[in-house]
């Protein structure tokens, strides 16, 4: 359904994201992992061709069969809410303070589908149920302000759905929510996603959301998809260092907290900070934090390989 | 031996009159929380966004006054030292903040804000600077430098350089790792874990994030809408929450 | 929200209070005696005497205020010296003058500022929106008063199309009408030159946010997005600065009346300024801080009405 | 250091050169301004009257140079008096609070009833009209607008970790509002006396203009121009110059406000 092959992307600072190749098809639910700086946004709003106007891209990017790398805003629209729809980071300010939200969510539908008033308000209170807003004629009649924002976040989902989308983008959904309601709203979009047939890319720096809730994961490093798998193979056996290094930095809260001195023990970390957009190699963009290094590894461009993605010259594949 | 004592700490903030009658409402921020931190001991405080985790930070600091409670640190009573005795006093608890770009003044030379504290307590600079700075793993150079010319962790790391460069006792980290990535926030943690060890520090730990909290913490308080839920031994608190809500941020830092 | 407009008309009231003080003990506290400065330094002791009874000048401070303050709740602002009719006769007839040039100043302000600024800002760093900037930074250095001069030079003097000032009167309604034309286009083009600028930035601003991207993501057209989305919540701000603008339109309008000759009550303040009126000027002082007063009170009314996250905290 | 904006190099050439103009006439104009010459009056622009003469056969050039020595110390005085004064409340608002904060806010509400012209008007009713009511007159409504910058800013820079960082070590309102909270707002209190400047160009034009500020035989654009008005029949060109010389006066300082905020406005570096 969605297919990139190659797209990079490259700011005057510098290249932002490196031949990145993907598939997704329809009822795949991949998981996009990084931390700032990976360029994991800018991957998502590729998808939506919503990449910021300073942004040069190359490579493929293949929706439904067309190539839309270089298509202008209008070639965009009719896709966007029908076939790919986004959903934010901040309930809050992703939504428009001054209208209520029922008329937010009926807006594409009644753009879209010609709905006329009455039908698009019969259509959001579906949606709104569908998203588990309770009593959903009332929330309609809301302003986002006085929802919570759980709330604001299914609100979003709703709107997301409306146009009944092939893939749903979720860019870091759960990030300024509480964690019970992160973990509901996380399981909301698989169970959305398995009952619909409709595609999903949870992109997140939380590990364990994507665990919880992908089959399939890329882990992004420096604008490189570095290591890509099954998501329990990924995160159970990482092969590439730098998802080593990631799933080892995080603290255990089940772990021994002391080691036989009575001393506290340290956490495995990796050295160095994620480097500027700039500051980027020309080769491994992980080199100079890898515990494996080699020297030409900063300057040679590492080839993907294995049955499981990997990017990485040093570490042999393996499934 | 006990160096922090907090009892029955309450703070309501008014909230702006909807009605001409009637009581003005208020939110409450934290109500009625007691804890005690012993030297050299880290007592972690859990609590998602608006559970007045921050509040709490603040009355310790002594920042504001609370409606009803005490703090006494070191057996004085904060909140009621003369504006001068404070000052005297806060050499010996400082604090680290969240967000590593807001919390050094960007027009000053990192050597300039880590002398900071010395000046207000009017001692001598000397090495004190180039120590500190070396002691949390940058270089005596870098106080020549402005914040910008840092990444987030290395901020994080200046910012902590001056919380422990008048040596105090008591060190509050509101969020302070919250704001960096996995990668760098495992440096930072240890960091904190060898400086706590060297010097002896006594630590209030504040996090939303449960993982974080173990890896740090020996003692426990679960906060919710400015309520304690449980509090008590970190371990017995991590291995068998006695609330569901305690629960299900376990969840949410659980391993993948 | 009941609480809201109350806790705004009690302030409302409390400040024109205020202004009323300022503007008296300005007029009657500062050193100055009123009656030399009516008669003039040769005057005689006797004269001025004699003024000082007349002006009530006698009694205490704080009695004279309250007299006039009670006269101006009442509408009796006292007597002109200079005229020798009730202050209230001098506004009554220029009164109409003066909000005709306000209300159609703002009006035709309003239109330029709204369609300029916001076809500015869909046309971010491109060159419609690269002229709007320059024309309105020109139109901010412009003073109202020369630009006005121009007008009459290219208009009046030049083309002859319409008159240099003056105004015959509402009996000729075409001839009033055209009296009328020059002075609010040099209004309007300074005003909204100001209006125009806030209009686009506040624009921008709001295209900046997250919420133009989900309706950008919800397949909506960029015309929609700009006139459903992002207009209303730029207003805030802009209804903000058309509040403030009330007082530079108060100060236009006596500027403009003055170029112009058109009898209004800022032609009224010059001729009492020169005839030494103090009675009148202090009137009409109060009259225009009370409008910009007012102007500001309904304007923070009007924020319930286009932002509903208002109503629910205040 | 990237690329000055256009804005920011036209202002810098237009203040420039109305400074230069202004600083010149301290020492030398082509003809003495004030020197009546009736035989001469109305003259065309020549060699030796670059823009020609008046009514009373004065030089414009000269005039003009002088206007322009009135107009910026008109606009230095005032901006610096009101602007101080507006500072030094803004931070006593943002650093104490309370009670104070809300008396200083109040009354800076209260003097907007006032705009510069009404003020002028009140103390020419009084005193007489004099260019140094005009100037107390821009004065004084540039108090509340730095009070209302300074403290908008500066509460911004109060909230703010190193602020508490510094509180933390024990430093009192007073050292923090030097060392962190002014130098941080410095840039917003430069760019807005830079506009505000413009701004007092203009008021003062205008209230001369109007007869409330330079009274003759002094030069001052403003009154230039109402002289010229009576005379628009006769010799419209006088009525060209002095308005000219306003725009580029204000246009400068407009510009160069603006340019400075594009190079201190964080929001937009951020965006390049």
């Amino acid at each position: 359904m969605i297919e990139l092959d190659t797209l990079s992307v490259t700011f005057a600072a510098g290249s932002a994201l490196r031949d990145i190749s993907l598939k997704i098809a329809p009822g795949d639910r991949l998981g996009i992992v990084g931390e700032s700086g990976s360029g994991k946004s800018l991957l998502a709003s590729c998808l939506m061709g919503m990449a910021p106007d300073a942004a040069t891209l190359s490579g493929t990017l293949t929706i439904d069969g067309v190539d839309m790398s270089d298509a202008d805003e209008e070639t965009w629209r009719p896709l966007r809410a029908r076939r790919v729809a986004m959903i934010f980071q901040e309930p809050m300010s992703a939504l428009n303070p001054l209208r209520r939200v029922g008329d937010t969510v009926a807006e594409p539908l009644r753009l879209h589908f010609g709905l006329s008033r009455d039908e698009a308000a019969k259509r959001v209170a579906e949606l709104f149920a569908e998203v588990d807003l309770p009593n959903p004629e009332r929330r309609a009649r809301m302003f986002p302000h006085e929802l919570s924002g759980g709330q604001r976040q299914r609100v979003l989902i709703a709107l997301a759905l409306a146009c009944d989308p092939a893939l749903l983008i979720a860019d870091e959904p759960t990030t300024a929510l509480d964690a019970n309601v992160a973990l509901q709203v996380t399981d909301l979009l698989v169970d959305l996603s398995e009952k619909r047939g409709m595609a999903l890319v949870l992109i997140s720096h939380d590990l364990a959301s994507v665990a919880r809730s992908t089959e399939r994961v890329a882990v992004m490093y420096g604008g490189d998809i570095v290591e890509r798998g099954g998501t329990d193979d990924v995160l159970h056996a990482p092969q590439h260092p730098y998802t080593q290094g990631l799933l080892a930095a995080r603290p255990d809260p089940q772990a021994a907290l002391r080691d036989e001195q009575g001393k506290r023990k340290r956490l495995p970390t990796i050295p160095g900070n994620v480097p500027p957009l700039s500051g980027l190699a020309q080769g491994c963009r992980f080199a100079g934090r890898c515990a494996l290094e080699r020297p030409d590894c900063a300057t040679a461009r590492p080839v993907p390989h294995g049955p499981r993605m990997l990017l990485c010259p040093v570490v042999e594949g393996a499934a | 031996m006990t160096l922090l004592r907090a009892e029955g700490l309450t703070r309501h903030y008014p909230l702006p009159r909807t009605r001409v009658l009637g009581p003005r409402p208020r939110l409450t921020a934290i109500e009625d929380a007691s804890f005690t931190i012993s030297a050299g001991e880290t007592l972690g405080v859990v609590g998602e966004s608006g559970s007045g985790k921050s509040t709490l930070a603040r009355l310790v600091m002594a920042f504001e006054k609370p409606d009803a409670g005490s703090v006494a640190f070191d057996g004085k009573d904060l909140h009621s030292l003369s504006r001068p005795d404070l000052r005297r006093l806060r050499p010996e608890f400082q604090m680290i903040f969240q967000d590593p770009y807001g919390s050094l003044d960007p027009r000053r030379r990192v050597g300039w804000s880590l002398g900071e504290p010395l000046r207000a307590m009017g001692t001598d600079e000397g090495r004190k600077i180039a120590d500190s700075l070396v002691q949390v793993g940058l270089h005596a150079e870098d106080a020549t430098k402005f914040p910008h010319e840092f990444s987030g962790g290395q901020r994080q790391r200046i910012a902590i350089a001056r919380a422990i460069i008048t040596r105090p006792q008591l060190l509050v980290a509101d969020e302070a790792v919250s704001a960096l990535d996995v990668s760098v926030r495992a440096q930072i943690l240890n960091l904190l874990m060898d400086l706590q060890e060297e010097l002896g520090l006594a630590m209030l730990f504040i996090s939303h994030d449960m993982a974080v909290v173990a890896a740090l913490c020996d003692t426990l308080m679960v906060l919710k809408s400015g309520n304690v839920l449980e509090q008590g031994n970190a371990a017995a608190i991590l291995n068998a929450p006695q609330h569901e809500y305690t629960q299900s941020l376990l969840t949410a830092a659980g391993t993948p | 929200m009941t609480y809201f407009i109350l806790r705004r008309t009690l302030g409302f009231i409390g400040t024109l209070f205020a202004v009323s003080i300022v503007v008296f003990a300005t007029m009657n506290i500062l050193p100055g005696d009123p009656a030399m400065s009516i008669l003039g330094l040769e005057a005689t002791e006797d004269a001025l005497a004699a003024l000082r009874e007349d002006l009530g000048l006698n009694a205490p401070v704080h009695i004279r205020y309250v007299e006039w303050i009670t006269g101006a709740f009442v509408g009796d602002f006292g007597t002109s010296h200079s005229f020798r009719v009730p202050v209230s006769e001098l506004i009554g007839e220029r009164l109409g003058m003066t909000i005709s040039l306000a209300v159609a100043g703002m009006l035709l302000t309003l239109v330029l500022a709204l369609s300029l600024g916001i076809f500015a800002a869909s046309k971010h760093r491109q060159i419609g929106d690269w002229g709007v900037m320059f024309l309105s930074q020109l139109g901010i250095a412009v003073p109202a008063f020369w630009l006005s001069i121009l007008l009459v030079l290219l208009f009046a003097v030049k083309l002859r199309w319409l008159p240099p000032g003056g105004f015959a009167g509402w009996d000729d309604p075409v001839a009033a009408m055209r009296s009328l034309i020059l002075p609010t286009v040099a209004l309007a083009l300074v005003q909204s030159s100001v209006l125009a600028r806030v209009t686009r930035s506040s624009a921008l601003e709001v295209m900046r946010q997250d919420f133009t991207r989900t309706a950008r993501a919800s397949g909506l057209s960029q015309r929609r997005i700009l006139w459903r989305h992002v207009l209303p919540n730029a207003l805030v701000p802009i209804v903000t600065i058309v509040g403030m603008q009330f007082a530079a339109l108060v100060t236009g309008t006596i500027v403009i009346e003055n170029v112009f000759y058109l009898p209004g009550l800022g032609r009224l303040i010059f001729q009492s300024i020169s005839n030494r009126d103090l009675p009148t000027v202090q009137a009409l002082v109060m009259l225009f801080a009370a409008i910009v007063v007012t102007a500001n009170f309904i304007v923070d009314l009007l924020y319930v009405v286009i932002d509903p996250r208002l109503k629910a905290r205040q | 250091m990237t690329r000055l904006p256009a804005n920011f190099l036209l202002g810098a050439v237009l203040v420039s050169l109305m400074v230069g103009l202004a600083a010149l006439s301290l020492v030398w104009t082509p003809h003495d301004p004030t020197a009546l010459d009736i035989r001469n009056k109305f003259a065309d622009p020549s060699m030796t009257n670059w823009l020609g003469t008046d009514k009373l056969g004065r030089d414009v050039v000269s005039q003009l140079m002088l206007g322009a020595r009135n107009s910026m110390t008109v606009a230095l005085v005032a901006v610096l008096m009101g602007g101080s004064i507006g500072v030094v409340l803004g931070l006593l608002a943002a650093g104490i609070g309370g009670w104070v904060e809300d008396l200083v806010m109040r009354l800076a509400d209260l003097s907007f009833a006032f705009p510069a012209l009404l003020f002028a008007i009140m103390l020419a009713a009084v005193f007489g009209p004099s260019l140094s009511n005009a100037v107390f007159a821009i004065a004084f409504i540039n108090i509340p607008i730095f009070a209302r910058v300074t403290r908008a800013s500066a509460n911004q820079i109060w909230t703010r970790d190193y602020v508490m960082a510094a509180r933390a070590a024990g430093m009192g309102t007073f050292a923090i509002s030097r060392d962190h909270i002014l130098p941080n707002i410095a840039a917003a209190i430069i760019v807005q006396a830079t506009i505000e400047f413009a701004v007092a160009i203009l008021a003062e034009a205008a209230l001369s203009y109007l007869g409330l500020g330079a009274q003759p035989p002094a030069a001052s654009w403003g009154r230039m121009l109402s002289e010229a008005q009576t005379l628009m029949y006769l010799a419209p060109e006088l009525a060209i110059y002095p308005g000219l010389c306003i725009v580029a006066a204000v246009l400068g300082f407009g510009l160069l406000g603006d340019g400075l905020r594009d190079i201190t406005d964080p929001r937009l570096v951020r965006e390049r």
